[in-house]
């Protein structure tokens, strides 16, 4: 077990998640867990044994250059967490509208009163 | 939600004087940090990301000590969606700018200066200001509707 | 300007989309002066285009794999002038449908701006973050109304598109860790040396990818949010999302396969068959459920389920002519779906419900509007002298030839069951059985005159076009040459 | 019931997964563009944050979007949200 393979695990349980739980709050966090285990997935792709991070300072040299980690998982990663941001904040947006409109958030009741 | 539930019932937020002051004194710092994460972005880790979420939080802990009504009375929430929409054309705006000066859209158009110090890497600082104050109104933004409008829960 | 063409048309809807949020004024004007601009612009250099040109955008001026590449190849320009194009009448049946406030064209026009990102754009990651961002304007338009039912049809398309996103994201993710690499082309000129080592990862990148985008175009098992997210939306919002946001996955398809994932054989024969059953169970699922809808949007969403069936399956055919075929039958359905969902929406008003059974008697009140439904319905059923027709015919004859027989069958039966579920409207339309036909007591008297007109002229409009593509499908198929050319030849430069 | 084969298909899409992955954990393959972020990004972009250089310079067309999206989430549920007098 590597954190590549930890990061699927994680994939398929938040997708376990998204499937099989009733509540849809616990259906968002099965979202979150996915959208976490994608940034996981990046992050350790990107990671080389020993590596630094890529950013320069005064006490790291440019001839460390060979240990530093690919920088371009890591930018796409911040795109990533901003969109995971914003989805997790419309879902429960609307979690409150639709409570407000049918007082559950069960989705066999949901799905029961159209 | 249960928590939700008796807050709304009563309807006005009471917490104690010592979270209130320590919120206050510790309000400034705070912003101090996060406007250094983002001017030092390039320089350093951090970037306009997360010195915008920290500005964001800022913002919130004040919220959260002083209650509602008197963080209204201080940050002027009508201006908010005034400054996202802005700063994002703003954005637009430097990339257009980009393409009528360097002829690529959003390509840097100000020399890239002395490798280390603030001033230096071309339009990204002013790139990191961006997505910074964009970020933090935006957070700042989520927490206040979600809060404010919550519905009767 | 022939430079920044590609970047032009993504942004400037873009930017005056936040425009009007600011200002609040002019809002038609300006939304109509975004979309018809860039319009404008494309049509001024489509002979280039059409030619086989290709114009190539590098955004912040970075070399090939370091930075995001726009390309307008021959299939982005057909998909961009289809978007274009639609996006037009949608806008202006919008201004019949309803007063609608900024926001409404606010979230329009940054749903078409993310849909020509997706197109132009030759960057994986860039795709996804476009296609989040068209997800997103769909969820707010889907929920335009903020009624409880489409509320939930928004939180199902909002949690299918979340689950299949990061599925693409995963995908994304296997792809860069073994081409280290985002952009498409680059991708596709280091394909065949990857693949040959590491079969296995590039088949679950492959699955990932396909997975992802086929929760997106409603491919058979994973239709389940379709029918509500698109009957529940306002009409207008229907025919956005039934007649072009749908394409936008398929599109996403031929990129990936036809640039990708097909250049090595092995997989793309055993996709091929992949594809026909695919298309096959999606088409007959479709036109089944369809025949048992009695709500009249909902019928249509079906239909664009049995719809995308026949598409998926001319590209899995595969051949010049099936290919040719497919990319018609994207534009036709488009022009056909959009006219029946404004037809529909017009219906609605009229008389207040979406149930079949209100709909009887409808021709006395609305001649016209009922012939434009019964043309269009006539061209998703495949009777000649309707584009429909010409499409479906290309498939079938693709699909002879290419030796798959039993796809003709199969699409001759969808078709036979699309008529029954389409007749049956028709049949309604003309039973004047019903004594007191009911009449939607707030029909808008205010409404001024000149806003009715420009709902019922796109419809005619529409209907006209359909047509006359029905008569001379050379006007279509012209258009759609260079895209095939560019598909065959695997988006080489 | 449901419940259950769906688990029993998740983990057996999660075991095939996970056995065919063949990259090696801390040893990236095919890093000759990354390289080129590493050695010359800042000569190319001035910046000593290279993850910033990829961010705002290289990729900046991605932020640009990606703003645009966490725009549109405050938006959205200021629209859902707010009521109406």
């Amino acid at each position: 077990m590597n954190p590549l393979h930890i990061s699927i695990l994680l994939f398929f349980i938040g997708l376990y998640g998204v499937i099989n739980k009733n509540n849809l709050i616990k259906k968002i966090i099965g979202l979150t867990i996915i959208n976490g285990s994608t940034v996981l997935f990046f992050i350790s792709i990107s990671y080389s044994e020993g590596g630094i991070a890529p950013i320069f300072s005064k006490d790291i040299s440019r001839e460390s250059v060979q240990a530093m980690v690919n920088p371009v998982p890591q930018a796409l990663m911040l795109t990533a967490i901003v969109i995971g941001v914003s989805v997790t904040a419309l879902a429960l947006a609307l979690i409150v509208k639709i409570y407000e409109k049918y007082k559950t958030l069960d989705i066999q009741q949901l799905l029961k009163g159209r | 939600m249960v928590l939700l539930s008796s807050y709304g019932e009563k309807n006005k937020m009471k917490s104690s004087n010592i979270i209130k002051t320590i919120a206050q004194k510790l309000f400034p710092f705070i912003l101090l940090f996060g406007i250094y994460l983002i001017l030092h972005g390039h320089l350093s880790p951090g970037g306009g990301f997360q010195g915008g979420v920290v500005l964001g939080t800022a913002v919130i802990l004040l919220f959260l000590s002083y209650g509602i009504e008197e963080t209204e009375r201080k940050v002027k929430i009508k201006y908010l969606s005034i400054i996202e929409v802005s700063i994002i054309l703003f954005f637009i705006f430097i990339g257009v700018f980009g393409m009528l000066t360097a002829n690529f859209f959003l390509k840097n158009f100000l020399p890239l200066g002395r490798t280390g110090q603030i001033l230096s890497g071309g339009f990204m600082p002013l790139l990191n200001f961006v997505i910074g104050i964009k970020v933090a109104a935006g957070i700042f933004g989520i927490f206040y509707i979600l809060f404010k409008y919550r519905g009767e829960i | 300007m022939k430079n920044h063409l590609p970047i032009l048309i993504i942004i400037l809807p873009l930017a005056v989309g936040f425009f009007i949020l600011l200002f609040k004024k002019y809002i038609i004007q300006l939304s109509l002066g975004a979309i018809f601009i860039p319009l404008f612009l494309l049509l001024k250099f489509s002979s280039g285009f059409l030619d086989g040109n290709v114009i190539v955008y590098k955004l912040g001026g970075w070399e090939s794999p370091l930075g995001i590449h726009l390309v307008i190849d021959g299939l982005s320009f057909y998909f961009s002038l289809l978007v274009l194009c639609a996006a037009v009448f949608i806008v202006l049946y919008s201004l019949y449908e309803e007063t609608y406030p900024s926001s409404y064209y606010f979230y329009l026009l940054l749903s078409v701006s993310s849909m020509l990102g997706i197109i132009f754009t030759a960057d994986i990651f860039n795709m996804y973050i476009f296609y989040e961002l068209l997800t997103i304007s769909t969820y707010l338009l889907i929920a335009y109304s903020k009624k409880g039912k489409s509320l939930k049809a928004s939180f199902n398309y909002l949690i299918m598109g979340g689950v299949g996103l990061s599925f693409f994201l995963l995908g994304t993710g296997f792809l860069y860790a073994l081409f280290g690499i985002l952009d498409l082309p680059s991708i596709s000129e280091k394909y065949l040396v990857i693949f040959s080592a590491n079969r296995e990862m590039i088949l679950i990148a492959f699955a990932l990818m396909i997975i992802g985008i086929g929760i997106k175009v409603a491919a058979f098992p994973l239709h389940g949010w379709l029918p509500d997210a698109h009957s529940l939306a306002p009409s207008s919002v229907s025919a956005l999302l039934s007649g072009i946001t749908v394409k936008i996955g398929i599109y996403c398809f031929i990129r990936l396969i036809y640039g990708i994932f097909g250049l090595e054989k092995y997989l793309f024969i055993k996709t091929e068959q992949f594809y026909l059953t695919l298309g096959s169970v999606t088409l007959l699922f479709g036109a089944t459920m369809a025949l048992a809808q009695i709500d009249l949007k909902r019928l249509l969403a079906f239909s664009t389920i049995n719809q995308i069936g026949i598409i998926l399956i001319g590209f899995g055919i595969g051949t010049k002519t099936g290919l040719t075929g497919a990319l018609f039958h994207i534009l036709n359905h488009a022009i056909l779906k959009i006219s029946l969902f404004f037809c529909a929406g017009i219906i609605i008003k009229k008389t207040g419900s979406r149930l079949l059974q209100d709909l009887k008697g409808f021709s006395r009140r609305e001649p016209f509007i009922v012939l434009s439904f019964i043309i269009a319905s006539m061209g998703m059923i495949g009777i000649p002298s309707v584009n429909g027709f010409i499409s479906k015919f290309i498939i079938c004859s693709a699909a002879i030839e290419a030796g798959f027989p039993l796809i003709v069958v199969i699409i001759l039966i969808a078709s036979v069951i699309t008529a029954a579920y389409y007749f049956k409207i028709i049949y309604l339309f003309f039973d004047l059985s019903a004594t007191s036909v009911k009449i939607n007591k707030s029909s808008r008297r205010e409404l001024a005159s000149l806003r009715i007109i420009l709902g019922y002229w796109t419809i005619y409009i529409l209907t006209g076009i359909s047509v006359l593509l029905g008569v001379f499908p050379s006007l279509g198929i012209d258009l759609l040459e260079p895209a095939v050319m560019s598909i065959l030849s695997n988006f080489a430069p | 019931m449901k419940k259950y084969i769906s688990i029993l298909f998740l983990i057996t899409i999660t075991l095939i997964i996970i056995f065919s992955i063949n990259l090696e954990f801390g040893k990236p393959i095919n890093l000759e563009f990354a390289n080129h972020y590493l050695n010359k990004g800042i000569e190319e972009t001035g910046a000593m944050n290279l993850v910033a250089s990829v961010y705002l310079d290289y990729r900046a067309y991605d932020t640009l979007i990606e703003t645009v999206i966490l725009f549109m989430a405050v938006y959205g549920i200021t629209f859902f949200l707010r009521r109406e007098k």
